[in-house]
């Protein structure tokens, strides 16, 4: 079984997260829909529990001490933020309530600021509908124009018309990794492919910063953004972050408490940042459930938890291929190097939602739909496709579980 | 946890299989789209009507098991019938599928015949919606062929 | 002490929130910031934490049981919540991040859509900076023209030009409850007002909802608002009301996953209410917990919880000024039954920021500062006031302890 | 927790109810505007620089203690002196509230004098922005009356 070869000892890991070691009907659960929302650790359950019933208070506008020690765990959250993806400082780290949030933060507030008519915003064949979405609204709105960087048919970017596409344009925003495909993105290019053009680099990095080292400095981006849920923290609250000078010209998006630094009858002065961005009551036991999730990825090691999630991926293509040949069809790359654990296939002409339903009788818990990215689904050419997606918690024995079930599926159909 | 079995019937894996109804219609029979948000199912339906009948539905789209099986029954089930009949039809499934009724008085005599296997369906709340798609889409025809 | 005579025994609710009944050095917690945000009690932490650890799972978008079940309580919960404000459908409640993303959604969506330049949008001189800078955003943006409904004397609204500052308003939005003077509106009336002129009546009841009963159809309200943290629930979610048919013709506000039912590269179409508000992975621990703060309310019955604020009113306010005489000035109504238990004050000119660090020498937590209205300070002639604020777990021993505290406040300054 | 006492020296609460230098100055001084926005507190400062020298300084406004103690003990140990040595002290101050100085080096050897019982503070977090808000606010009018 895993452990004694692989980078981490997923097997012990496992003994972290309750839901992955617990059963349904005496069958173990097989938890693969990470790439959706992640389980968590008993030590992020843990610190939202204890500040709950030892610490919660609000945060920023009372001096008791309460109040104060809640205050510094909460900024003490954003400082362990800020180094876990190696921003120059913690008032670049902007806490939103998940990372759709941050991209329609950027393009409403950046955005109607910096564009007009006729601007030019590159996106990819391979985004997420929150990196879709917003720019389709700002569309509607100004009328920008959207362009689009193609697949090549090894589900990679195409690249060779980068620049024709890039020529005249204002942003260039794009995904670290598909959460379809598991294509990983070569980030540090594609930023610097935006920059020769004066364009803005906008990673939205929600599949790589819970599976791999993050560090936004050296990709050169402007911003980026992901979500506390996937990387083993808890639900509710999303990271921006954006190059400090940026969010200093930007007119805040959300009004109320806790931005301003004025108001009168008359109008009113921003905070600075981040505050500037964080209008109302923050999430702020859930701020500090991330804060114990990043300490918990750290004690692991983002090294690791990539090395072990390329393993798993060598495993999972090799197995899945032998057992059933030309039956599964992946979409995605085959080079584990070239990719992370998250696999969406067809199988034996089954339609991914009964393939789901089946599998869920063994406890495999695999998503089955369009994993909000239509335009991508139209484009490899399905309505919808099964996913199964690997954490640093899934060992060898989760993707046997699945080649398992899905053998099974057949007695049905 | 209620097994599939409750869910994928016989009945429904023969309609899947071999959907009945399955294709177009011309203009000036009247075409509804409908789809599943959830997982990207689309469905087609193709009504003719004329002097308040059911003369002639058929349905393309892809989707699963059980919205494809549920399309093709209901097809069957509401060919040749008067408009007045299968609106009380599509109120009594959706009742089964204990969906709340705006729209009317639901007529618990009315016989659901092979459609009744789709009952299992309700164990499986995300599943509700494909079962309920073709339906959907049908009023949705319906009321646009109305006027 | 409390519990005998009183309309809920508030000795027993206490044991039911860990850190009311904390102490810090020996001597006990005297919670008294509740208007800021309230303390959880263990029927909503585990709640919470039985999810993290059993039942953890995407919602909406999967087949498998697990998430089939996340989504169940997570839209038990809006049933809850529905019930609870007496709305007319659940379809009716948007999940927010907090009640000031509800109001930018409505100054954003509603605001953008249905108000130009030189529209009339009619608030009073009590809000909240929540709901005052989305609106003073919108008059940079687009022009439109703010009317201050002034206070009385004694702190209520003055009414008394209400219909000159109504005539040609498309919006009235007030508070059903100063945060910061415990006043109470008169909110069934202030809704009839403003749709005798054809203006929208918004209710930011924020300080009403989690403590007496609410019916937003008596009300006949158009939008509502109220923040989970405040009403025993967890941080990171806020709920948005709206009448069907308004919520039916807005625009989306936030783009990206669930709040489509199709995107195209050209294009998108919005979900239905609500997942048209609801873009991304929403809150799901923490509205299942808000679920079971309404769960915990309904079981004390909020008809008691406004009992006991009225009794605990009296009793503050009878011995305030007996022991305390003109040393303390409230800045707020003398009538408990024409407030909530919100007392902001000032005492024997000492600064609010240093009676409140001193009250925190004995763990009495009161707010110090402007309570985010500043306007409103302004108004009373105040920077900063030290505010106490009590709930249903809060005694007439607290009521004590706060009085004790500020008398020995003196041995200092 | 650690206890008022620490916060609340004599010294600083001898130039709270007894402060220093209050009042304004009349252009060309110039004069620079600070708040808190957690607690609403505000301050103005107004310098008279000339040849490098602060000739003269006055400060107004409504604050806690804590800010204005400190503002009242800065205005004493400032007036007087060179603009230079000024900002070494602001320096020295702010680095001993722990607050990142990200504008020159730290003179470890500047005496801080009374200013010295402002070191309780920094037990106190929330404190800190009340103690620095006069000293933020000088540094500013430094700024502007040199640019
Ligand atoms: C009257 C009022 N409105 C709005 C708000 C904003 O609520 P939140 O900070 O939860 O968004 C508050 C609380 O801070 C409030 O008291
Ligand atoms: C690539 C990508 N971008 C954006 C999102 C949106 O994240 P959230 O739903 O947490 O806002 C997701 C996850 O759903 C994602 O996979």
């Amino acid at each position: 079984m895993a452990g004694a070869n692989t980078s981490l000892d997923a097997e012990k890991i496992r003994q972290d997260f309750p839901v992955v070691t617990s059963s349904i009907n005496g069958k173990p659960m097989v938890y693969l829909d990470s790439a959706n929302t992640s389980q968590k650790p008993v030590a992020v359950i843990d610190a939202m529990t204890a500040f709950m019933r030892e610490g919660y208070a609000p945060i920023n506008r009372s001096a008791y001490s309460l109040a104060a020690e809640a205050t510094e765990k909460y900024e003490g959250a954003r400082t362990k933020v800020a180094k876990f993806i190696n921003a120059k400082s913690s008032r670049e780290i902007v806490f939103t309530k998940n990372a759709t949030e941050a991209l329609n933060l950027i393009a409403y507030s950046w955005g109607r600021t910096n564009l007009k008519r006729g601007d030019v915003v590159v996106l990819t064949h391979m985004e997420h509908h929150a990196n879709i979405v917003p720019w389709q609204m700002l569309q509607q709105e100004i009328g920008i124009e959207l362009r689009w960087v193609p697949l090549t048919s090894d589900f990679q970017l195409d690249l060779s018309s980068l620049s024709n596409l890039l020529a005249g344009a204002k942003v260039f925003s794009f995904t670290s990794m598909s959460n379809v495909l598991g294509t990983i993105n070569p980030v540090e290019k594609l930023c610097a492919a935006a920059h020769a053009v004066g364009a803005l680099a906008i990673v939205d990095a929600c599949q790589s910063v819970p599976h791999a080292p993050t560090d936004v400095q050296a990709w050169g981006a402007d911003f980026t953004m992901f979500s506390s849920h996937k990387m083993c923290g808890p639900s509710g609250v999303g990271v921006l972050w954006g190059r400090e000078a940026l969010l200093e010209a930007m007119p805040p998006f959300l009004g109320g408490g806790n931005m301003i630094s004025e108001v009168r009858l008359d109008g009113f002065k921003c905070a600075e940042l981040p505050a500037k961005f964080e209008a109302g009551t923050p999430p702020i036991t859930e701020v500090i459930g991330l804060g114990a999730a990043v300490d918990y990825l750290n004690g692991i090691g983002m090294a690791n938890v990539r090395r072990h999630e390329v393993e798993m991926s060598s495993y999972v293509l090799e197995n899945l291929t032998a057992r059933f040949g030309d039956e599964i069809t992946i979409h995605g790359p085959r080079n584990p190097e070239l990719r992370g654990a998250t696999f969406s296939f067809a199988f034996r002409g089954i339609h991914p939602h009964d393939l789901s339903q089946i599998l869920d009788q063994t406890n495999v818990c695999v998503r089955a739909g369009h994993h909000c990215a239509k335009p991508l689904m139209k484009i490899i050419g399905a309505n919808a496709t099964a996913r199964a997606s690997f954490y640093l918690y899934n060992t060898k024995a989760d993707a046997d579980a699945l080649a398992n079930a899905l053998d099974s599926a057949s007695d049905i159909f | 946890m209620p097994g599939v079995e409750d869910l994928y019937r016989e009945i429904i894996l023969d309609h899947y299989r071999t959907p009945r109804n399955r294709g177009e219609l011309p203009p000036p029979a009247v075409c509804t789209e409908g789809n599943n948000p959830l997982c990207g199912d689309d469905i087609r339906i193709f009504l003719d009507i004329a002097d308040g009948v059911v003369r002639d539905v058929k349905f393309s789209g892809q989707g699963c098991s059980i919205s494809q099986s549920s399309t093709s029954m209901m097809t069957v089930a509401i060919k040749g019938k008067p408009v007045e009949e299968v609106r009380a039809l599509v109120r009594r499934f959706k009742h089964m599928m204990t969906l709340s009724d705006d729209e009317g008085a639901v007529d618990e005599s009315i016989k659901l015949g092979d459609i009744e296997a789709l009952g299992g369906v309700v164990k499986f709340p995300v599943r509700i919606k494909c079962a309920t798609l073709g339906w959907n889409t049908l009023l949705e025809g319906l009321n646009s062929s109305q006027g």
